[in-house]
């Protein structure tokens, strides 16, 4: 595989279009992810051919209560009671997607990289809760969604998966690619307000 | 000059004069007045006029109940229509109109319909305006022009609003003593309060009064406990935020104003949020309404609430009248005539109890007030203001006719015919609301969502009572939510024993209603008492009967003030108890909210997300229009030099015919399916053999409803022995991936198969024509690409361009073609790859136009254009895709009568015999030239297009019993036009045995 | 009944409007009926007016569980129209329009029905397609239509948002000029009054609590005010029919959900036609006395609570913006729900039942109120007659054995 | 807007939430052997429940499992949610 290939992650041009409206001091920022790669994980559990050997390659344990975050190697994020997110650098995506599915080869499994699929927005700032409450219904109160807390959610009129990374606070959004443009147009709008700026990881 | 501003208190800052307009006219009023408080400090009595009678009106209430005062506020975009003056904050430079007169509310053209006010009875326009027939578009153009109160704005809204979450343990409505004390004692306990007020400040009753709370004056009081609650993290302040709506499972929406009160010059940013509020507890406090009375002329400028009078007099430092007559059937009323006497003008009190009022009546004759007890207000002196009051004695007889009567000269009415809660919330919460005989109100009766009421909205009207319920309602609230609220010593309050009011529904007069002067229940759509008993008469007994018979309750204020009486009234006419006739049910909103507020942020471009692919960007850039399909943007065509449509579309359809054309086919739905039971579940989903097929090839699928019909279709390929790539509609995606999610769950949880959408994941890139195995070969292909090793309806891994892709050799034009599929991150360069590499053979970019011209050359359908959730895969001809060997879904519908009759509408070609007319999409089709109206329809057409490279028009059609009508002559009916004779022909017009692209 | 006029009034205000008779009587119940209409809704009193007129049937009771017109009736978004697209539904439809364009004076009852004319807005070329199709079908079934172009929409409807940059452009419409709006309270009263003069029973606060057979005949129902016996039995319950089948041991192909609709503060003069769109889902007409009334989605969970949820209006103020972009600043006065019951195909079912005597007419989904007169008058055939009349043939139980559904999803613009 | 209660996921609003109508309607394991009118039955015929209502959800925006909910069709009150037999739940681990 030609590491040579460039990774886009389409939100280039918007990127230029919100550009120059840069500021010194915005209450939230938005730093676009495109470096991060992926990997969409299905199996049960229960399991003895699923978890332990996913568990040993990853070298961390998968979140088992749902909504929660593991995060060591990789970011784990738990999306169902079968299924998973694996976020890691884009870089070792496709090898770890693929030695993931070597290694549950022998079950009832599913290994998919989707790191074109979909991106991760990092939101941080004074703001951001306020930011997230007007377009998503979850309670983002600090006291009911912790550090280390995910939900897959609706924020505007997008599908997207929250985690709350840090209590600095830094919010992760994940939202498919096709959504993406249109979720950043809504925090630019949004977030005007408090001032907003976006770049580039 | 503001003639009836006091010289010294309420809470208006004179040090900041503002400057405002009313109907042309220049005013001065200041910080903190509102607009009715302003108009009425400068004497202005007139601010509008009735609907129906055009009768002059003058500034009512004090708030949410005013029904008079309906104001223009603003011009151009920034209008806003219908705002009641005793609800708009006075800013510099406000300009206001009353809504109702021509050419204005003082001289008003349209007064001339209360002299034919009988005749403008209840519902006479039910009675009238049926003859000629003809004529009502005229009767009601006359109609519609006179109705109405504001304007729309005729330009775009500049502002924006916004939406916000929230959660909270306890949500506070209503920011009087009841609320306050409920937020102080929750906030105290550590739950998340929100406390929202619909005014500018806090305090509710408590504005402006005169009275103590504890050891200090009641707005101290306020001072302080505003002041905790800010100091508070868990509590939330709202003030100008109303809760207008309490819905379902305890989610309650507030409006907030946020800019509304500034000069516009000054507004930035939100001008109005909607808080969404899920809350754990709710306390309801938003006090109640003073209730106006029903007399002989009750609607006379300058008859006005009695706890009106008070406010405008305590908070705004405004003297409504010089000359007052206090008409009342409780004590409450007594202050009000405290107050204007303090205000330095003369008072009379007409109390209706004999016996007159309890300790407030002794002090409001140690002022040297004169109360004529035992009295009635029956009628009002004066057309365009008061100028005096008949005064007659009544004994309490409900017989209620009075005899002889005195005037007193007056210049004010303050009438006050007790209290009704603002019961609103409660009932939009599904709460019942029960008659308290004891306090003659409707009170909050059973809850049916996590709420309670506190003070006045409780029926608890003394100040007292509205702490100790507020106190109590909240701690006990936030209990609920588990946290424990420390003891507090409420402060104590100087209340006296009242006499009890007296129950004065409609006053007596010297006549019965129907013959004395009209005694008005609903001011703004002049409902008087006479109305409801005309309804009774004419049979309209419930009710809802009454109040849509006459409208009582439908004006803008929604029967704050008049319903109550008008139901009294309705049960004295029935023989009836007040309980007995029924409550009405309240609907939000509470007050008006703007279409504005309630949308949001999801306007104009936000309105729908756009998906847009990989490639857009290129599309856009090479100036492509955009087709909506579903949420995504797809490229129409691709027009060169100013080319139209058509001219665009035959280059492209030739393009790919004879050397290369690319298309960006990105937005089709993409599922892996996997797992040791894909094989059964696809079985059970497509309706061709699945298992049959071999690791590596692609088949074309349909799925049905379980109704039998076409539900959507696209190429599936076996990537796997226990691995599936399924494509499907581009709008069909989502629906598609849930429907195979809930038969695996919910009917087959046993078959271990996953699904897992790769919609984004892959851009698909489908390179079409002649030419296409040279471009990708010419890129670098890690496979050989020939008929033999790569043959028509095969997938493949590999390598092209330095990129890893999935390669399918599929067609959905009919020639050699090859679909890439690529991770997105890099579908952009391999798009402009190909472009490149195409370069010496012509590639040709084509949208969604091209695309259907050579599907439709070919016969293919599309889900949705050529099927319409009516048609089975049988009328598409599709026999060979049903497998017999199998249950698959939909399968058993097939087989009803109305699915095996031969003549059920089938897919067909048609070609006209003049090879020029492209018969529009859509065109019906008969039988006969010349069929008598209704004309049989047998078919209809549903693609169809020019097609460059046969050089004539195409069309698919669906035409009952078609198949067995080759050749035959039907008529396509085109309007204006003569019905056009068209052939039947087989579906597919170009290469009917496949060879292209077997190639 | 006394003859309503301008003359009436006037003659009534010198008398102090003293001497108007009752609109209707509130009779008790008598003991057996030749039918009984379960439902006092617009299409029940409508079904028994057309008993007593067009089939001399007037030994007629209609019995309501609340006060008549209280159901959907008295929630709707009162737009008329007949441009349906499937030749069985827009003869249906077309039958009510005839009827609705003679129906005040018929009543002697003024409706106010208000040919403004509909628009159903395309904004997408299957939109287009789509209205082509079912605009042609009508002109061939005899029912006024015309496509016209997003210029033609702009010069006839102000401010309405034909910007070919807004995010659903409107390309078109269909336009039926006939269609339009009418007083939907009166059209109760109005059907009650002419009714009652023609001697039908209509008898309020009486609830149906059973049905009760003898046999595979039904023989009466059961009351809240006793029983009542008849050999026909008419249940029009929009919303509830599900639980009157039950009474009488059948199972129905409907589901019920709110609708709810609501409407602004009234104003001048600004939409003067009625605007339905499908993709951008809201529909807008101005009512005579100057308040908008807009109708928006159905809720898509069962539903008998005659509310629905909050964002389901905040989804419609949002299309209708999309629409009117200067209606922002309106206000919205009142909401509402109602209780809408839906078939598989979106059409209703005015039938037979395997019981004899017993005939359901349900189903109507959020196009009920158009089709009260011929609804009515179907009904009043079927149960008359023993058999249902070619209009509403197609539309019977039957159809969903068979599968000859007529399928009004699809192509049929927004459904009410 | 009704709050629901994912068995997986908790309490989230109704706008994450699909419907699925009636619960328990069993698909024929034999269509092929139904009469025509039984197989409407399935098809279309539904109990449209006035009160306590069994249904079926979908926690679309969530973890997009399918489960039960127990809800009066008057009130809207919901008594409880259930999972349906078969889900997986990688709690059992």
């Amino acid at each position: 595989m030609s590491e040579l290939l460039t990774r886009r992650h389409g939100l280039e041009f918007l990127l230029a279009e919100l550009g120059g409206s840069r500021m010194a001091d915005p209450g939230a920022s938005v730093t676009i992810r495109g470096d991060l790669g992926h990997i969409n994980l299905r199996g049960r559990a229960s399991d003895a051919g699923f978890l332990p050997p996913v568990e040993k390659l990853l070298g961390q344990a998968l979140p088992i209560e749902p909504n929660t975050v593991s995060g060591e190697r990789h970011q784990v994020f738990w999306l169902g009671p079968d299924e998973w997110l694996i976020v890691t650098p884009a870089a070792g995506a496709l090898e770890l997607a693929e030695r993931l599915r070597q290694a549950t080869s022998g079950t009832h499994a599913s290994v998919n990289d989707i790191s074109g699929g979909q991106i991760a927005l990092m939101l941080q700032g004074a703001e951001c809760r306020e930011l997230l409450a007007k377009g998503c219904a979850l309670d983002l109160h600090p006291s009911v969604f912790a550090a280390g807390d995910c939900a897959q959610s609706g924020l505007a009129r997008a599908n997207v998966l929250l985690a709350l990374m840090d209590a600095t606070p830094t919010f992760m959004i994940v939202v498919r690619r096709s959504f993406s443009d249109y979720l950043c147009r809504w925090l630019a709008h949004a977030g005007s307000d408090v001032g907003i700026a976006f770049r580039d990881a | 000059m503001q003639p009836q501003r006091l010289p010294t208190g309420g809470r208006i800052d004179r040090s900041k004069p503002l400057i405002f307009r009313f109907d042309g006219r220049k005013f001065e009023g200041y910080a903190g007045d509102t607009l009715a408080s302003a108009l009425l400090a400068n004497g202005v009595s007139i601010v509008g006029r009735s609907f129906k009678l055009r009768r002059p009106r003058g500034i009512v209430g004090g708030g949410a109940e005013e029904p008079n005062a309906i104001m223009q506020i603003g011009k151009g975009a920034h209008a806003q229509p219908n705002l009641r003056a005793t609800q708009v904050e006075l800013y510099d430079g406000l300009v206001a109109r009353a809504t109702k007169g021509w050419p204005g509310a003082r001289f008003d053209l349209g007064a001339i319909n209360d002299a034919f006010g009988k005749v403008f009875s209840a519902g006479f326009y039910y009675k009238t305006f049926m003859r000629p027939k003809s004529w009502w578009h005229l009767y009601e153009r006359v109609i519609r022009a006179s109705a109405g109160f504001g304007r729309a704005p005729v330009e775009k809204d500049p502002d924006h609003y916004e939406h916000r979450n929230a959660h909270c343990d306890v949500l506070v409505a209503g920011g009087g003593p009841a609320g306050l004390a409920a937020a102080l004692a929750a906030g105290q306990a550590g739950a998340r309060v929100m406390l929202a007020d619909e005014q500018n400040e806090f305090g509710g009753s408590l504005l402006g009064a005169k009275r103590n709370v504890g050891d200090a004056p009641a707005e101290e009081w306020l001072r302080r406990t505003i002041e905790s609650l800010a100091a508070l993290d868990n509590v939330t302040l709202l003030p100008r935020s109303t809760v207008f709506g309490y819905y379902d499972h305890n989610f309650l929406a507030i409006a907030e104003r946020c800019t509304d009160h500034l000069p516009e010059a000054d507004r930035a940013g939100v001008r109005q949020r909607l808080w969404r509020v899920r809350a754990k507890q709710v306390v309801l406090a938003q006090g109640a309404f003073e209730r106006p009375l029903a007399f002989c002329n009750n609607d006379r400028p300058g008859v006005m609430l009695a706890s009106a009078v008070s406010q405008y007099i305590r908070r705004y430092a405004v003297r409504p009248g010089r000359r007052a007559v206090v008409f009342t059937n409780n004590d409450s009323a007594y202050e009000t005539a405290l107050d204007l006497a303090e205000a330095g003008s003369s008072v009379v009190i007409v109390d209706s109890r004999a016996g007159g009022a309890g300790p407030l009546g002794e002090r409001a004759a140690q002022a040297g007030i004169s109360v004529i007890a035992g009295h009635v207000v029956t009628d009002v002196v004066g057309r365009r203001r008061v100028r005096g009051v008949q005064v007659a004695g009544w004994s309490g007889n409900p017989a209620y006719l009075v005899e002889s009567s005195i005037r007193i000269d007056c210049d004010l009415v303050a009438m006050s015919g007790g209290w009704s809660p603002a019961v609103h919330l409660h009932s939009h919460a599904g709460g019942r609301n029960v008659w308290d005989a004891e306090r003659h109100c409707f009170v909050p009766g059973e809850t049916t969502q996590a709420n309670v009421s506190a003070g006045s909205c409780n029926g608890t009207l003394s100040l007292r009572g509205c702490l100790r319920e507020g106190n109590e309602s909240g701690r006990a609230a936030a209990s609920r939510c588990g946290f424990e609220a420390p003891d507090i010593e409420l402060p104590s309050t100087s209340e006296g024993h009242e006499n009890p009011l007296q129950p004065l529904w409609r006053v007596p007069a010297d006549a019965e209603p129907e013959r004395c002067p009209k005694q008005f229940l609903d001011y703004q759509n002049d409902t008087s008492v006479a109305d409801i008993r005309l309804a009774v008469r004419e049979g309209y007994r419930n009710v809802e009967h009454v109040k849509r018979y006459t409208a009582l309750g439908f004006g803008t204020d929604q029967g704050k003030l008049g319903n109550i009486n008008g139901m009294a009234v309705l049960a004295e006419c029935l023989g009836k108890s007040i309980p007995e006739v029924g409550t009405t049910t309240f609907r939000p909103a509470y007050t008006p909210v703007t279409f504005g507020v309630g949308a949001g942020e999801n306007v104009g471009d936000l309105y729908d997300p756009v998906r847009k692919t990989a490639i857009h960007e290129w599309h856009v850039a090479a100036g492509a229009p955009m087709e909506n399909v579903g949420q995504w943007h797809r490229p129409w065509y691709f027009p060169r030099d100013n080319e139209d449509l058509h001219t665009a579309v035959a280059r492209e359809c030739q393009a790919a015919r004879q050397s290369l054309g690319i298309m960006d086919a990105s937005t089709l739905g993409k599922i892996d399916a996997r797992g040791p039971d894909v094989v059964d579940f696809l079985e059970r989903i497509y309706t061709h053999n699945v298992g049959t097929m071999k690791v590596g090839r692609c088949a074309y699928g349909i799925m049905l409803g379980e109704d039998g019909m076409v539900m959507d279709d696209g190429v599936m390929a076996r990537v796997g022995e226990q691995r599936f790539y399924l494509t499907t509609t581009t709008g069909g995606a989502a629906n598609v991936l849930a429907w195979l999610e809930s038969w695996l769950q919910t009917e087959w949880p046993e078959l271990e198969v996953f699904l897992t959408s790769l919609t984004d994941q892959f851009s698909t890139i489908a390179v079409v024509g002649p030419n296409s195995r040279r471009v990708l070969e010419k890129l670098g292909c890690s496979i050989d690409l020939d008929k033999d090793s790569f043959p028509f309806m095969t997938v493949r891994d590999a390598e092209l361009g330095g990129y890893p892709v999935q390669l399918f050799r599929v067609s959905f034009s009919g020639e050699l073609a090859f679909e890439i599929n690529i991770d997105s991150s890099y579908a952009l360069q391999m798009w402009k790859t190909v472009m490149a590499a195409g370069e010496e053979f012509g590639i040709t970019p084509y949208g969604t136009e091209t695309m259907h011209v050579l599907r439709a050359e070919k016969g293919f359908v599309i889900v949705g254009q050529d099927t319409d959730g009516s048609v089975t895969p049988v009328d598409l001809g599709m026999n060979w895709l049903l497998s017999k060997d199998k249950d698959f879904l939909g399968k058993r519908s097939l087989a009803r009568p109305d699915c095996v009759r031969d003549d059920r509408k089938q897919l067909v070609g048609l070609l006209s015999p003049d090879n020029g007319t492209v018969l529009p999409e859509g065109t019906q089709l008969v039988e006969t030239p010349d069929a008598p109206v209704p004309v049989p329809m047998c078919g209809h057409v549903t693609s169809s297009y020019m097609s460059a490279c046969l050089g004539h028009p195409i069309a698919l059609a669906l035409v009952a019993g078609g198949r067995a009508r080759k050749a035959e002559t039907i008529y396509a009916a085109l309007p204006g036009r003569e019905p056009m004779p068209v052939t039947v022909t087989a579906p597919v017009f170009y290469d009917p045995k496949g060879e292209r692209q077997h190639v | 009944m006394r003859k309503y006029s301008a003359f009436s009034l006037v003659r009534n205000a010198l008398s102090h409007n003293r001497k108007w008779r009752e609109a209707w009587r509130s009779p008790d119940p008598k003991p057996e009926y030749d039918v009984i209409i379960v439902g006092g809704g617009g299409h029940g009193l409508a079904t028994a007016y057309y008993l007593a007129t067009e089939h001399g049937v007037r030994n007629v009771a209609v019995l309501e569980k609340g006060w008549i017109g209280g159901g959907n009736t008295g929630r709707n978004t009162t737009i008329v129209r007949s441009n349906y697209l499937w030749t069985e539904a827009s003869l249906l439809y077309e039958k009510s329009m005839q009827l609705w364009e003679g129906l005040s004076q018929d009543l002697n009852y003024n409706v106010m029905f208000s040919q403004r004319g509909v628009y159903n807005l395309g904004h997408t070329l299957q939109d287009m397609r789509d209205i082509e199709r079912r605009v042609n079908a009508n002109r061939l079934n005899g029912i006024d239509a015309e496509v016209v172009s997003a210029e033609q929409i702009g010069k006839a409807i102000p401010f309405i948002n034909t910007s070919p940059d807004a995010r659903y452009p409107i390309l078109g419409a269909s336009l039926q000029r006939r269609a339009g709006v009418a007083r939907h309270d009166a059209v109760a009263w109005g059907f009650a009054r002419a009714a009652d003069a023609r001697g039908v029973d209509i008898i309020e606060q009486c609830e149906v609590t059973g049905i009760n057979r003898d046999g595979g005949k039904v023989t009466g129902v059961e009351t809240t005010r006793g029983v009542i016996k008849a050999p026909r039995i008419g249940v029009v319950v929009a919303g509830n029919a599900s639980v009157l089948a039950a009474m009488a041991g059948l199972r129905l192909p409907i589901e019920s959900h709110p609708l709810q609709a609501f409407v602004s503060e009234p104003l001048k003069p600004v939409i003067d036609t009625v605007i339905m769109s499908n993709a951008v889902h809201g529909y807008i007409s101005q009512s005579d006395k100057g308040e908008l009334v807009i109708g928006a989605g159905i809720d898509a969970y069962n539903g008998y609570g005659q509310r629905g949820s909050f964002q389901t209006i905040e989804h419609t103020m949002q299309a209708i913006i999309e629409l009117f972009p200067v209606l922002s600043r309106v206000r919205m006065l009142r909401q509402w729900g109602g209780i809408v019951d839906v078939c598989p195909d979106a059409c209703p079912i005015i039938s037979k039942t395997p019981v004899g005597g017993l005939f359901f007419n349900c189903g109507w989904g959020t196009g009920g109120f158009k089709a009260t007169p011929g609804s009515g008058w179907a009904f009043a055939h079927t149960i008359a007659e023993d058999r249902p009349h070619e209009l509403n043939a197609p539309f019977d139980l039957e159809r969903f054995t068979t599968g000859a559904l007529i399928d009004e999803h699809g192509a049929a613009a927004v459904a009410h | 807007m009704l709050l629901i209660e994912c068995p997986w996921c908790g309490e989230r609003a109704e706008t994450e939430f699909s419907y699925g109508g009636e619960a328990g309607i069993t698909r024929p394991a034999d269509p092929g052997a139904l009469s025509d009118a039984e197989w409407a039955d399935y098809l279309f015929n539904r109990s449209n429940t006035r009160g306590a209502h069994r249904e079926l959800w979908n926690h679309a925006q969530g973890c997009r499992r399918w489960f039960g909910v127990e809800r009066d069709t008057v009130t809207y009150r919901i008594s409880g949610s259930f999972r349906l037999s078969g889900a997986s739940d990688n709690r059992e681990a």
